[in-house]
């Protein structure tokens, strides 16, 4: 029996969508005959309005860029603007840099482990690992001055040095989580339902993944070892011992597992950085913000996020004022084409859970 | 999957336990837990450190930093009177305006929570609206963290054994790139401008300098400026004093960016081609000026160019008064400054070198010759130091050594100098003697730190070994009996707390007296003006009080025909001031003729 | 009759607690403000204790938490959710965007002002406003209610003309129903 | 005649009791899932609060007569079933709480208790919204999952009893002890399709949030749904003073009552605090396997007894 | 460490130089290639690259506004997962009627930047079927990314700004008018940006 099929507007006030936006369905029963992303909820005109700021100014406005994490916008940037400008970083900074990265990124993966089981109606896990996540935020709150908007890297290295016993506060976090991960294993992982739910969910094509431009988790997910932090180290990730995640089964379950490993290498990670960092300066002053002019040029920066490659294009003409900022979030692939190719053929009730496999995240796809 | 997973059951449920572990809830509002040391709340102002240079609200991308007057906030200077507030409406809490706020009044608070139901509530003037967040500062920047340059970019000098040698200027000046770098550091904030009592447009001209226009700097300088060389070279440069970026660091080096762009301009042709100014067409009134000081030639300079038909009468060989005769040339080579008068020849201004006033040509013939007269005098007289013996041989004026020095002589000092004074002239006269071959001494009766003098100019004495000697007072100078100067007998003296609140005064320590045996003592206690070439009639119209002409705030003195300017009218007595009078003038001048 | 005066003034007081101890949030994530209400509602702050929760539909809720900047795009669906709501209703307004503008003052795509288009009971400052300054937001409301001063929905009814010369001043394409409220 | 008017304020009371224990349990859940959840939780009153303000609110919006329907069907199908469960025993509570009770009520009860449930549905398909219509059409699947072997629970302990009448069930149980010892295989099976009927844990996928928004009552606010939540508290009780009733031979006062259905309570509330849900078909799929051959199992031990 | 061969940065290079006649490639630094062509040869070298050198990964795809000199540039960025090397590919396409080949039956996430760019700088894509709002809505004014889009004013002209804070003063001004200074105009724009 044909049944007529319905169309289902996921969002955009939905509490399945991860954050603001919309997924147009088709549907057939519980089956999904077509999707379409829609976005533009959140679109602010980031790169226009970086048009109107300078340099510095720019780099308050980018964090805003993706919310969850917003350090490999501040990251690319940064970078970015060293690049065309032959800027050197202290050594110091660098590993300042990796440590906001990596802590960003065990953040990150808290706040997704909450939303892959929260989308499957398991809420405990997310109430413990935003709890979690929050004193990853007072970490940051510590260093940096702000819980969600850490405006910390900047071009020339970082804004301020590490404060006083932070490390010892660090390295504690890390053994908290440490011991927590054990609680999420047995609540998440080790959970029938929740592998029932997960696997074979949100299949991609192992052979067509690079080609559908799959990013970060999803890629390794899928027996493709890619990594930014391996394939093009920056900062000091090739002074650090870490391994990627690896699944073979390119589902959810492949997926979850993959964060679920690297949230541990990101731990040791931090462990680290802490016990390698160098002594000395940690920021290469930059000129008067108002005058500071960057040579012309170009560069395409890329950051591994928590959700993949993150990619900065900037360019300058040599004034005061960068020509041209084009963001490019693993989302902008992940939560258009690539969601929409998944959906096919899904069940509605794996719409949220595919969707937070992938790491969408609208901010950046919207920018 | 087996059969069925009976992990996959019981590990979650084992997870129920946690039960019995304490919650890990923050219970706000029953405790709140304390924000971190550096967290960014609201701002805090600082009402008193504020100097009002609004580099805050500049660097605002949210525009969320107006600039306003309060009722209890004066300006005055080195401080605009206005004070940041905050539209909370647009801040994002980045802090970016903590980091630049060069004098660190501009902080972050502890304060994290602001609510209202009223939507023009969040226009939040720090430092007023919480009087409380001086106590719970957090996230401040210190001279470290600041996005404010502090450090000004160095000066390349001549080595202290070589600058004895000669009479070449010591200061080698900025290369370009270090101009801009320097003139980079400027915040644009105008509090110097105020200070300069020729309100050149200092953020203006520094920040052509630092875009590389340097001849749009040039010609902003001339916009009221006609010595703008010379002021680079040796201004009293009172703007670096209110500088924003001396509150916490060093000013920007104002002076020397002038002189970076003025000697872009190598010949008075190249400079008159860059200035290009627009010469109005002869209108028919002549004007004289009676000495070609600063004041004289910014008069004459601007008068020509609003098409007044202008002559300067001038005593000397070369035109600049004490800028020319006044200054040594390792500071003020000859050449920059005739550059500079060379090129007000060439857009009109009439020089009469040569001609005394009062000896050569009567002030009489000017006054009737012309539409209206411009004083610019200055004070060529020296003071007498005051003391015992001082009719003795060998004991001279600075100012005299520097004349003659300048016109080309070379005296013979003897071995051993005693300047004594603390002024720039002071410093000018033992730095000459060194030059001269003398060994040098400067008694001055406070301490180093109170000499009126540059520190830079005394740096530089330190530099050329002249020996300082501060809290020492000469009581009498020692001749033999050809009354040449033998020696000079001073006492040492402490310092004492002046019981008025002024500032601390030298006292005499008693039994501290000495001799020290010299060749020239050189007095640097002052000038004064020398009014013989007026006439009683005009001394009797022109107000003349304790040595100087009184002029209403149009510098037109008591004849309104006679307008005066430079060191015989105003106190602060230096070139700018000059320079200031004489571009005061100018339109006093074309208002009272052309009205 | 004084007495029917105080017996209204004994019901006011009741409805006034249920409604100030019972507070459902829409959970419309507007803006880049969703960010702090996960730290907000778990168990770190757990607003919960409160009786605050997040509703799913706007029929629902009580209050529309407006997290930061408005897209014009997402200004339409949020005056939709708010019409949708049932009286009474309150907003939030949530982060300085909401204010004036914030840092998206200059943008192209985004409203300025929060209460041009619908009312506005309570304004929390921050960008990010911290966990805390969220609920000090929602104990404001609470007490803003107890005081029967939260009159959003009244105010927006009343003056619904004006509101609506904003609203379709940005809404090119007016496509809505007229929401029987 | 007193008689009757005993019964009516019976009714009453035992209404009034099953909203005040039904919403109790409603918040010291919250607590208890809260605390499991490392956190404080709202006070145990809190869906008191929660009710009263919904009753306080305006509920303008009207998608047509049928909405009306639905909340009504459901709080009189809760209203009946609570009827038709003997909530206390026991001599001085006896006229109060005994409520009505007849041969065949348990199967009378069994539809009933569907019967809220096509009610909601109808009128949720009067809203167009097609997030309640999907939810309702979970929500139905899902029945038919947890009823088979619920019935098959009921079944056994008829075949087992020999009546189909709740007050006979406890007048065995008063001889032989309770049905959860001597019938455990019916009791398992019962249980587990007890997670069900509750919708907690892995079988909320009719109200799943991140998928349907609210679900069936996604459209009801205000008043409509302060009668959704009231008869919720009502049927949830009434069906866990049942599942006492006939496994555990009633309680003959209200501690006993409360302990009683409580620990049976804590069951699917524990196990949803820890389990994510089950995709729809997934669930039934679950209630067709390990439930529903317990359940034949019962029926088998039952037969055989 | 700065030795770094940079051979098969080189050997990329060189294969697309010999390949296409017209197109200049130069190593940038290790593991970054970069080429620049006429826009018609464009789908030709991804094609290429994608199925010859390696390059699979769209890594991110671009475009920059030159107004001053009417074009605009289109940038490809690709990745190698193999050889680990970015080869940018660069285009001028001109400014008024732009039009650029459609890729996305290349890449299929090219649609989305597709839309993007359509949207934001007004770029057709002939053949390129993709649905036409994204970020947008209604829009009907310039594209809003293009240099000539005035941000600024479009928002001052749309939405409200709150007041009562007209009683703001510039410093600049402020010092001037107790000076009695007046900066000549030709020096104004030197003066701090209000």
């Amino acid at each position: 029996m044909r049944e007529k099929a319905t169309t289902l507007y996921l969002g955009p006030q939905h509490p399945g969508i991860t954050g603001n936006m919309m997924v147009k369905l088709k549907v057939e029963g519980d089956t999904i005959q077509s999707a379409s992303t829609h976005v533009g909820y959140l679109h602010r005109g980031f790169e226009k309005l970086m048009e109107r700021r300078n340099w510095l100014q720019s780099f308050t406005i980018l964090c805003r860029i993706c919310v969850p994490e917003p350090d490999p916008n501040e990251e690319n940037f940064a970078r970015a603007v060293e690049s065309i400008e032959g800027r050197e970083v202290p050594e110091r900074a660098k590993w300042i840099r990796a440590m906001v990265l990596e802590l960003a990124r065990i953040g990150t993966y808290l706040l997704w482990f909450a939303g892959q089981s929260g989308s499957a109606g398991l809420y405990t896990m997310g109430q413990w690992s935003i709890g979690d996540r929050d004193y990853i935020l007072d970490l940051f709150e510590e260093l940096t001055g702000g819980r969600i908007y850490h405006m910390y890297i900047w071009p020339g290295g970082v804004r301020r040095d590490l404060p006083k016993g932070f490390k010892d506060k660090v390295l504690q976090t890390m053994d908290y989580l440490e011991k927590r991960l054990v609680q999420y294993d047995k609540l998440m992982f080790d959970n029938t339902i929740f592998q029932k739910r997960a696997k074979g969910i949100g299949w991609i094509d192992p052979a067509k993944a690079i080609e559908w431009g799959v990013v970060g988790a999803p890629l390794r997910a899928a027996g493709i070892a890619s990594d930014v932090r391996k394939d093009d180290p920056y900062e000091i990730y090739d002074k650090l011992d870490f391994e990627l995640g690896h699944a073979t089964t390119s589902d959810v379950w492949g997926r979850s597992q993959v964060r679920r490993f690297e949230i541990e290498q990101s731990i040791n990670m931090v462990r680290q950085i802490m016990d390698k960092m160098p002594e000395g300066e940690y920021y290469n002053r930059i000129p008067n913000p108002m005058k500071w002019e960057v040579p012309p040029g170009e560069a395409y920066v890329k950051t591994e996020s928590a959700r993949g490659e993150f990619g900065f294009y900037v360019v300058s003409d040599g004034s005061n004022k960068p020509r041209r900022v084009h963001v490019k979030g693993p989302a902008y692939v992940h939560a258009v084409t690539l969601l929409e190719d998944l959906l096919k053929g899904a069940n509605i009730s794996d719409v949220s859970f595919i969707m937070n496999s992938l790491g969408t995240c609208p901010p950046e796809i919207e920018r | 999957m087996a059969f069925f997973d009976i992990k996959g059951l019981v590990n979650p449920l084992s997870t129920l336990k946690q039960f019995g572990n304490k919650p890990h809830t923050v219970e706000y509002p029953k405790k709140h837990k304390e924000t971190a040391d550096r967290y960014r709340g609201l701002h805090f102002n600082d009402l008193e450190a504020c100097i009002g240079c609004g580099n805050c609200s500049t660097i605002c991308m949210n525009e969320a930093i107006d600039m306003i007057h309060l009722d209890n906030i004066e300006g005055s200077e080195g401080d605009s009177g206005l004070r940041p507030r905050v539209d909370n409406g647009r801040c994002c809490w980045c802090a970016l305006c903590v980091e630049v706020c060069p004098t660190g009044s501009l902080n972050m608070t502890k304060q994290d929570i602001f609510i209202s139901s009223d939507a023009d509530a969040f226009l939040w003037t720090p430092g007023v609206s919480n009087p409380e967040g001086k106590d719970i500062l957090s996230f401040t920047s210190d001279e470290k963290t600041s996005l404010s340059l502090f450090d000004r970019v160095p000066m390349p000098e001549m080595e202290g054994e070589e600058r004895v040698k000669s009479f070449a200027e010591t200061m080698l000046y900025y290369t370009e790139e270090a101009a801009r770098e320097e003139a980079s550091r400027c915040i644009s904030c105008s509090l110097c401008t105020e200070v300069c009592p020729d309100h050149m447009h200092i953020p203006e001209y520094i920040n052509a300098i630092a875009r590389g226009e340097d001849e749009d700097s040039i010609r902003i300088i001339y916009d009221n400026n006609p010595l703008g060389e010379m002021c680079g070279k040796v201004c009293t440069r009172r703007c670096e004093d209110v500088c924003a970026l001396q509150v916490r660091g060093d000013a920007v080096a104002i002076r020397w960016l002038k002189e970076y762009a003025m000697s872009r301009a190598e010949t008075a042709d190249i400079l008159k081609e860059i200035v290009n100014p627009d010469i109005q067409p002869a209108n028919g009134k002549k004007i004289g000026i009676v000495g070609g000081g600063p004041a004289g030639l910014t008069a004459g300079y601007y008068l020509a160019l609003k098409g007044f038909d202008v002559t300067i009468f001038e005593a000397n060989e070369y035109a600049g008064g004490m800028v020319m005769y006044g200054i040594p040339k390792y500071r003020l080579p000859m050449d920059s400054l005739n550059k500079q008068i060379d090129y007000m020849k060439s857009i009109g201004v009439k020089i009469q070198f040569n001609t005394k006033v009062g000896k050569d040509i009567s002030f009489d013939d000017i006054y009737k010759n012309h539409d209206a007269v411009f004083v610019g005098v200055g004070f060529q007289k020296p003071y007498n130091i005051g003391i015992d013996g001082e009719e003795a041989n060998g004991v001279i004026p600075a100012v005299s050594l520097l004349f003659d020095v300048n016109s080309g002589k070379t005296p013979d000092l003897g071995h051993k100098v005693v300047v004594i004074g603390g002024g720039n002239v002071a410093i000018d006269g033992a730095r000459v003697s060194r030059r001269l071959g003398s060994e040098v001494v400067i008694m001055y009766r406070r301490r180093v730190e109170d000499m009126p003098a540059d520190w830079e100019e005394i740096e530089g004495a330190e530099v050329e070994a002249v020996d300082i000697m501060p809290q020492t007072i000469p009581i009498e100078i020692i001749s033999d009996e050809n009354n040449k100067v033998t020696g000079i007998k001073y006492l040492k003296a402490e310092m004492k707390a002046d019981a008025g609140g002024g500032r601390p005064r030298p006292v005499p320590i008693e039994g501290s007296e000495a001799i020290m045996e010299v060749s020239t003592v050189i007095g640097a206690i002052g000038q004064e003006a020398d009014y013989s070439f007026l006439s009683d009639e005009y001394m009797n119209k022109i107000e003349i009080n304790r040595g100087r002409m009184v002029v209403n705030d149009q510098q037109q003195t008591k004849d309104p025909k006679i307008f005066a300017g430079g060191d015989a009218v105003n106190r602060t007595a230096d070139a700018i001031s000059a320079i200031a009078d004489g571009y005061r003038a100018v339109k006093a001048i074309e208002k009272w003729l052309m009205k | 009759m004084p007495n029917d005066k105080n017996s209204q003034k004994i019901v006011d007081m009741i409805t006034g607690f249920a409604r100030s101890n019972s507070l459902f949030m829409l959970a419309y994530g507007t803006g880049c403000g969703d960010i702090e209400i996960p730290p907000a509602m778990t168990s770190r702050y757990d607003w919960e204790r409160f009786g605050y929760r997040k509703m799913a539909t706007p029929r629902q809720a009580d209050v529309l938490l407006i997290s930061g900047y408005l897209a014009t795009k997402t200004l339409k669906r949020v005056i939709r959710s708010y019409e949708q709501m049932q009286e009474p209703k309150y907003v939030i307004g949530f982060g300085s965007c909401t204010i004036n503008g914030g840092m998206y003052w200059d943008s192209y795509n985004t409203i300025n002002m929060l209460d041009h288009y619908i009312p506005v009971d309570v304004y929390i400052n921050g960008c990010m406003p911290r966990p805390e300054a969220v609920m000090s937001g929602l104990f404001e409301l609470q007490e803003m209610i107890k005081r029967g001063d939260a009159n959003g929905a009244q105010k927006y009814r009343e003056n619904l003309e004006w509101y609506r010369a904003n609203q379709k001043k940005i809404i090119k394409n007016w496509k809505m129903p007229d929401y029987n409220w | 005649m007193d008689e009757f008017w005993m019964k009516i304020i019976g009714f009453v009371a035992t209404v009034l009791l099953a909203f005040v224990v039904g919403a109790v349990y409603g918040g010291l859940v919250r607590k208890i899932i809260a605390r499991t959840q490392n956190r404080i939780g709202p006070p145990w009153y809190q869906n008191f609060i929660d009710i009263l303000k919904l009753y306080s609110k305006s509920s303008a919006i009207n998608h047509g007569f049928m909405q009306h329907i639905a909340p009504a069907m459901a709080i009189t199908a809760s209203v009946t079933v609570l009827m038709f469960v003997p909530v206390l025993t026991g001599d001085g509570w006896f006229p109060w709480f005994e409520n009505l009770n007849f041969k065949g009520d348990l199967i009378f009860l069994v539809y009933m208790m569907v019967f809220g449930s096509l009610g909601m549905a109808l009128g949720i398909g009067q809203t167009g919204n097609p997030n309640a219509a999907i939810g309702v059409s979970r929500g139905l699947s899902m029945m038919v999952g947890y009823e088979i072997p619920f019935v098959m629970a009921l079944v056994a302990l008829m075949v087992q009893t020999e009546t189909t009448s709740i007050t006979g069930l406890m007048e065995y149980q008063d001889q032989h002890g309770w049905l959860m010892f001597s019938s455990p295989f019916a009791f398992i099976a019962a249980v587990m399709a007890m997670l069900g009927m509750f919708h907690y844990g892995p079988f909320d996928v009719a109200f799943a949030p991140s998928e349907l928004a609210s679900g069936p009552p996604s459209e009801f606010g205000g008043k409509y749904l302060a009668l959704m939540m009231t008869s919720g508290s009502i049927f949830a009780f009434a069906k866990l003073v049942l599942f006492v009733d006939i496994f555990m031979n009633g309680a003959s006062n209200l501690i006993i009552l409360v302990i009683k259905t409580l620990v049976l309570y804590m069951i699917p509330v524990l196990y949803g605090a820890v389990s994510p849900r089950y995709r729809t078909e997934q669930a039934i799929r679950y209630f067709w396997g390990w439930p529903t051959f317990f359940g034949a199992l019962a029926i088998i031990f039952a037969i055989y007894y | 460490m700065t030795d770094i061969s940079l051979e098969k940065e080189q050997k990329i290079a060189d294969e697309l130089e010999r390949t296409f006649p017209n197109l200049t490639a130069r190593v940038r630094r290790a593991r970054r290639v970069m080429a620049s062509l006429e826009k018609e040869l464009i789908p030709s070298v991804l094609v290429h690259a994608k199925d010859n050198l390696g390059f699979h990964h769209l890594s991110h795809m671009s475009v920059v506004d030159w107004i001053e000199d009417e074009h605009f540039e289109m940038v490809y960025t690709l990745w190698n997962h193999e050889k680990r090397v970015q080869l940018t590919i660069k285009t001028m396409i001109s400014r008024d009627n732009a039009t650029m080949a459609n890729i996305d039956t290349i890449w299929r996430q090219a649609n989305t930047y597709q839309r993007e760019m359509r949207e934001m700088f007004g770029i057709e894509f002939p053949g390129f079927v993709g649905e036409k709002d994204f970020l947008l809505e209604d829009w009907d004014e310039m594209p809003p990314m293009r240099r000539d889009f005035d941000t600024m004013e479009y928002a001052n002209k749309t939405y409200f700004s709150r007041p009562g804070r007209e009683d703001a003063q510039d410093v600049r001004d402020t010092i001037s008018k107790r000076n009695g200074e007046e900066v000549p105009d030709f020096a104004k724009k030197y003066s701090r940006e209000k």
